[in-house]
């Protein structure tokens, strides 16, 4: 089956899939209602579960400087449980949402999960951006057996009972994409640059040895700036001094809009350089300009103009809720599976205990996702395409590539 | 030379030569309001970051109201204009309010600047948002001056560099060639003798302050066309643009000249040949060293204390 | 040079702030249990000269010896150890402190790091803070913050506090600048009580008070010694004369 | 024994303040709080203890230091890494290329443990290194720098600088230090697992413990002649000098203790909290620290006890109801403080309460207080 066949019969089946699974969503709705889940059978260990309402925690920085990139999936997942409740909740439960803030600080966010799990006893956390906070975060989640929905794309390296990463580990991310600029652009030489952190490292490590060791492409610089950095003259120079054929990035937040503008400014742009970034989405193009985008490409599974139903649904009724000029990035996107995966796994299990919803969930194929088909895979990540974003001028981006659906490996052998 | 013809390591070295030059026009706009500030007044103001992001946001403001009426070429200079003139009158304020109670106590000014720098970022999140912003630029602005095919000079560079002759051009006429120059130095250096023949000190530390406010504003417009404009993005100057300054020997501002020379070189050279982060932490470590050793800065003459 | 006579004798020192020599090849000695008062027109380098001896300017050449020890290469706290308290032009006191309290941080005991720690105020100590405190007339305002104190006490809190470290030399910037006329004549007799076992060197503006203690008087102009000698002496010098009571 | 039990105390209205926190501490907040809000409690009172250090260095010896947070990361650090390998044993970590060290290593293609990790195999050592290596830093820190002279605000501006150097650091080495995310999943302390109820509860009681242990080293050293000088210092600085003091020593000496106190703060962080990052280490945390201490009071030892738990409340409490409101109630109360109230709570305390002498009136209800709470705690534990 050739991919575009694939995509075609993707598209058909997802449609069936989706009006069947419509269909017996509203037949539960219709006639199952709470009273056929009696409270005391769905929920044996104590979490807040009522007859009418079931309460569940967001857990990501309003406040602070991650407030910046994290607003996006608190608005999604709002927008994914205020959709579910309109369609009748879970098990026939309203959800109720505890939204705490972690300020940008890691402790806070290990504090409000303890608090989320132990005061609120939610039956389910949505939240999380940096990798950090979710390390800080962890510990408790494994301690109080919680359940936590993490949405970025991160480093992988990691895998816990009690979380599901909805966003794409390294390898997903990383991979596939570098195959394809080196078979799309006959790339040989790579310089790669990220920000002074571990996702950017990592991910840099996973990137050379498969430039290395599998595509017989070489590295000709690997670069790190310290974050909040917003200097690059001298790292241009060096980049322009090694004329690689691909600049790979991983540059984040303010030091990430001083690259494109400087870069741009240098003479480095698209019409000269190839360049695949891992860290832009719709989100970032804000600050950065499109114009100092124009041309490059991005590496994510979720891009704000993929074409189908599912997509146009849910950008129209994300710009219903936020209003017209808002954007969704890869993130967003991410975070907005969250809930709907959890209820899904709870009706598997008919239960919302999280030993239950824990085995349910893997396996469980969504149709719905605007990203299209995902599936959870055994250890917890999700099986999810790659796409290539070439960016425009008004900050969106046309999809130039999809690859197929990728297995989560978020222990990738031979490249640690 | 390491496998590069002689062609290609002298077009890098044109351009890294540029870029120290570029570095070295940033840090210096960054510092000059602060020079007058901390170095002239003894303010120490945690909050010049945020005054720089007053002019950042009014240049973004303005270059929607650009588009909106189809300026865009040629507002920028507005911009910067307006930026100045923000800056100054927040700066005025707040010398009103707070500083003006805190000349005795040079410690205590750290502490309350910081507590505004905390109240600005807070306004810009809750007027512009959380995300970050950028300005549409003019078309003159972007892209490169290209002398011979392999070298890029950054216009945005230029731009910046020439803003910050002019701005500095402009301080020291102001500060040694005018007047309102002399007032400011005869109060800052002695404070109860300007006041005893007719100048009116409290005036002058009021526009003084005002004026290193704006010329921060001045310098926060100019760099949304090089770096990132957020609610916190000032945060990310603050330290770099007192190393300058204190390193300088804090009270000349010729020393604030040389010391941010001294500085976007060596961090630029350092840069190329380490990693990036690396090369920051180097140069702050040996700011800090030669301080330890040196603690009046570099440019400080010998008095009696 | 066999100078074991002098306490405190100053060869040929100079220092120089960018080039104006402040202090130029200045040589002075001081004899035991003499009071010596140093006068000399504004710009002169009288207090420059004090810096020089305490410690706190460094000079640029020549040497201070005191009991035959060279100063210039000491630290100022290593200065006052061996034996020279010096008092500011300005009172320099703990406004915050009593002016008990001011005292006692003068007592020459717990001086290091460790002694302060475990300092323990002894019955000898307030013996001592009790003695100065009724010699410069503040017996009656022993637990009063120093800073509620008029200027004149002020100068004698500090002058107290320089007793305190019963030192060899004392040197003493404008002691009564701002005082009323009665607490001038007071700080003269101290003055003339105290320089009976240690030396006095004073730097002094008015003439009156300068008859009333002085043993000897050293006038200075621009950096160098104009002339020395008895006050009748100095007074009758045609150059002193010119650059200086004159006018 | 008079006379130290005086020195330790501060005579009676020290005695009497001491012993309400106390009381508090470890009376009232154990009886009223969950255990949820005891552990916030408890991460508070490791604040509590930079802010004292802080009075100490700052309200008493005029020196302005914007980075305890480094030292506090440091004591942390040392706490995080011994923490660390023993979570790492061969066992837990038998997946990794290189078991047996921690997992941010074998990420990172280390092998063997770093040289500077070797010492935080022993409990006893890492102790010491709690303690010791804050202090190191500090001494040579405050070595070059108050030797030359530098005060005021110079001293300021040079330790944000280090602090910053040093977060940077910690972060670009993650190979050695973990990187940004820090030192985490920490679990057990010689075989105790830290993360237990009970642990909780010990944990808690140990750090308010020592918080008071501090607070009596503090208050001992500012009735000494030290504590003395320190003020002398702070507001005639040349005076002290020529009165025979070398001042140098004696900055040198405050700042290793406050650093110190520091660093025992970010130990007890890492036990509590349960792992340590660099945003501990850097410019902010330093910076709200100092704040902690202005609020409560830059002179009073108590008074920034106080402050320390009441901002930290009070962001908390906020930051859960109105997250947009918190910069600008923190960035107000802070210039309001500052303008209004330079010595903080315990001004106002000093200002108004003392009129009416309700130390003395508490102090009386204390003592029956103290004997029912007592009585009742025993109840609760049998």
């Amino acid at each position: 089956m050739s991919s575009s066949d694939r995509r075609q019969f993707i598209k058909k089946a997802s449609v069936l899939v989706g009006v069947s699974l419509a269909l017996g969503l509203s037949m539960a709705t219709g006639s199952a209602s709470a009273a056929d889940f009696p409270t005391a059978a769905v929920s044996t260990t104590g979490l807040a579960v009522t007859d009418k309402t079931v309460t569940v925690g967001i857990l990501h920085s309003a406040t602070g400087t991650m407030a910046i990139s994290e607003t996006g999936s608190i608005q999604a997942e709002k927008l994914a449980i205020a959709q579910i409740n309109e369609m009748g909740g879970v098990l026939g439960r309203k959800i109720e949402v505890v939204q705490e803030d972690g300020a940008s600080d890691w402790p806070t966010f290990a504090e409000k999960s303890k608090k989320l799990l132990e005061s609120d006893k939610v039956a389910a956390v949505f939240g999380c951006w940096t990798s950090a906070s979710r390390k800080a975060a962890l510990p408790v989640f494994e301690k109080d057996n919680g359940l936590l929905f993490y949405p970025t794309f991160y480093e992988g390296l990691e895998q816990s009972k009690n979380v599901f990463y909805t966003g794409q580990e390294a390898t997903q991310q990383i991979l596939a994409g570098l195959d394809w600029i080196t078979k799309e652009k006959k790339a040989k030489t790579f310089y790669l640059i990220g920000s002074d952190y571990i996702w950017p490292r990592t991910s840099m490590k996973i990137a050379r040895k498969h430039i290395e060791q599998h595509l017989g492409g070489k590295v000709v610089g690997e670069e790190y700036v310290a974050l909040g950095d917003t200097q690059f003259g001298s790292v241009i120079n060096k980049i322009k001094l090694k004329k690689p054929d691909v600049i790979y990035a991983a540059v984040v937040g303010g030091s990430n809009v001083a690259w494109f503008k400087q870069l741009n400014a240098a003479g480095l742009n698209s019409k000269k350089q190839t360049m695949l970034t891992i860290s832009v989405t719709e989100d970032e193009v804000l600050g950065i300009g499109g114009e100092n985008l124009e041309g490059f490409y991005s590496a994510m599974k979720y891009f704000q103009t993929l074409k189908n139903p599912n997509n146009d649904k849910f950008v129209a009724e994300f710009k219903k809720a936020y209003g017209e000029n808002a954007v969704i990035g890869d993130v967003t996107q991410a975070a907005y599976l969250g809930p709907w995966l959890w209820k899904a796994a709870v009706e598997r299990a008919g239960s919302f205990d999280v030993d239950k919803v824990v085995v349910a969930l893997p396996g469980y194929e969504m149709t719905t996702a605007p990203e299209g088909y995902v599936k959870v895979d055994a250890n917890h990540h999700l099986l999810s395409k790659l796409r290539i974003g070439k960016w425009r001028k008004d900050g969106q981006a046309d999809v130039v590539y999809e690859s197929g659906l990728i297995n989560p490996d978020p222990f990738p052998k031979g490249y640690q | 030379m390491f496998g590069y013809t002689m062609d290609e390591v002298g077009n890098i070295m044109v351009m890294q030569g540029f870029s120290g030059l570029s570095l070295f026009s940033v840090l210096l706009l960054m510092a000059l309001g602060l020079a007058i500030i901390f170095g002239q007044m003894g303010v120490i103001n945690m909050a010049h970051g945020e005054f720089m992001m007053v002019g950042a946001y009014t240049a973004v403001f303005m270059s929607k109201l650009a588009v909106k009426y189809e300026m865009v070429n040629s507002y920028f200079v507005f911009a910067i204009i307006a930026a100045f003139i923000l800056a100054f009158l927040i700066g005025y304020l707040v010398e009103y309010l707070l500083i003006r109670h805190l000349y005795k106590r040079p410690l205590d000014t750290l502490l309350a600047t910081w507590g505004l720098s905390l109240v600005m970022q807070q306004t810009f999140r809750s007027s512009f948002g959380a995300k970050e912003v950028s300005a549409e630029l003019p078309e003159w602005l972007l892209g490169s001056f290209k002398p011979t095919a392999d070298i890029d000079i950054p216009i945005n560079g230029v731009f910046v560099m020439v803003l910050a002759l002019v701005v500095t051009l402009g301080v020291y006429f102001f500060m040694f060639r005018s007047r309102g120059g002399l007032r400011v130095r005869a109060t800052v250096q002695n404070r109860v003798m300007a006041s005893a023949v007719g100048i009116n000190t409290q005036k002058v530390d009021r526009l003084t302050f005002a004026l290193g406010c704006g010329i921060a504003g001045v310098s926060g417009a100019a760099f949304t066309t090089i770096s990132s404009t957020g609610p916190t993005t000032g945060s990310l100057y603050i330290v770099d643009s007192f190393m300058v300054v204190v390193f300088g020997g804090a009270a000349s501002l010729m020393g604030t000249i040389a010391s941010a020379f001294g500085i976007a070189q060596a961090q630029s050279i350092l840069q190329f040949f380490m990693t990036s982060s690396m090369g920051k932490v180097a140069t702050l470590m040996t700011i800090v060293i030669i301080l330890m050793m040196r603690p009046e800065g570099l440019f400080a003459s010998k008095v009696r204390r | 040079m066999s100078n074991t006579d002098f306490v405190l004798a100053i060869e040929d020192l100079t220092v120089s702030f960018d080039g104006f020599k402040a202090v130029d090849a200045l040589s002075m000695y001081i004899d035991k249990n003499e009071l010596r008062v140093v006068i000399g027109p504004n710009g002169a380098g009288k207090t420059t000269v004090l810096d020089l001896i305490c410690g706190k300017t460094k000079s640029s050449s020549g040497s201070i010896k005191f009991n035959n020890i060279e100063l210039t290469q000491l630290a100022e706290h290593e200065i006052v150890r061996a034996g020279i308290g010096r008092k500011f032009q300005t009172p320099s006191i703990y406004e915050n402190l009593t002016v008990y309290q001011n005292l006692e941080v003068s007592y020459p005991v717990g001086r290091s790091v460790w002694g302060s720690l475990t300092f323990k105020r002894t019955q000898a100590l307030s013996e001592q803070v009790n003695k100065i405190a009724a010699e410069v007339l503040l017996t009656e305002h022993l637990q009063m913050e120093a800073a509620l104190l008029s200027h004149g006490q002020k100068q004698w809190l500090e002058i107290g506090m320089l007793l305190m470290q019963d030192p060899e030399l004392l040197m003493l910037d404008e002691p009564v600048a701002g005082m009323s006329a009665k607490e001038r004549d007071q700080t003269a007799d101290l003055l003339n009580r105290i320089c009976q076992n240690r030396s006095v060197l004073v730097i002094e503006h008015d003439m009156e008070f300068v008859k009333k203690i002085a043993h000897k008087v050293t006038v200075l102009h621009q950096g160098k010694i104009l002339a020395e000698g008895s006050m009748e002496k100095v007074q009758s010098d045609e150059k002193v004369i010119e650059v200086y009571l004159g006018h | 024994m008079k006379e130290l039990s005086d020195k330790l105390l501060g005579g009676r209205q020290g005695a009497v303040g001491l012993a309400i926190l106390a009381l508090l501490l470890f009376v009232v907040f154990p009886l009223c709080l969950d255990l949820f809000r005891l552990g916030l409690l408890g991460k508070y009172v490791t604040y509590a203890f930079v802010a004292v250090s802080l009075v100490l260095l700052w309200g008493n010896g005029g020196i302005l230091s914007l980075g305890q947070g480094m030292f506090f990361g440091l004591g942390g650090y040392c706490m995080a890494m011994f923490l660390k390998l023993e979570a790492s044993d061969p066992v837990s970590t038998k997946i990794q290329t290189t078991p047996g060290i921690p997992d941010f290593m074998d990420w990172n293609q280390l092998t063997e443990l770093p040289w500077f990790w070797l010492p935080f195999k022993s409990l006893p050592l890492t102790l010491v290194l709690v303690l010791v290596v804050p202090t190191l830093l500090a001494f040579i820190i405050g070595y070059a720098m108050f030797k030359r002279r530098v005060g005021g605000v110079y001293f300021a501006i040079i330790t944000q600088a280090i602090a910053l150097i040093l977060s940077i650091l910690i972060i670009g080495q993650q190979g050695y230090t973990g990187g940004v995310n820090g030192i985490t999943d920490l679990k057990t302390m010689l075989g105790w697992d830290i993360r237990t109820d009970s642990a909780k509860y010990i944990l808690y009681f140990v750090n308010a413990g020592l918080l008071i242990g501090c607070m009596l080293l503090a208050r001992y050293i500012l009735t000494s002649k030290f504590g003395m000088l320190l003020l002398a210092m702070r507001d005639k600085e040349e005076r002290v000098r020529f009165s025979g003091y070398d001042v140098s020593n004696f900055k040198i000496f405050i700042f290793c203790v406050a650093a110190m106190m520091s660093g025992i703060g970010g130990a007890m962080f890492t036990l509590q909290v349960g792992f340590m990052s660099p945003s501990f280490v850097g410019i902010v945390p330093s910076i709200e620290m100092v704040i902690f201490a202005a609020v409560g009071g830059r002179m009073s030892l108590i008074g920034a006890v106080y402050g320390t738990l009441l901002v930290n409340f009070g962001r908390t409490m906020f930051s859960e109801t109105f997250p947009e409101l918190w910069l600008f109630l923190m960035g107000g109360l802070f210039i309001a403080v500052v303008m209004f109230f330079p010595d903080g709570l315990a001004g106002i305390y000093d200002k108004y309460a003392r009129k009416f002498n309700i130390a003395g009136v508490t102090s009386k209800y204390v003592a029956k207080f103290s004997k029912k709470a007592a009585k009742m705690i025993g109840e609760k534990y049998e």
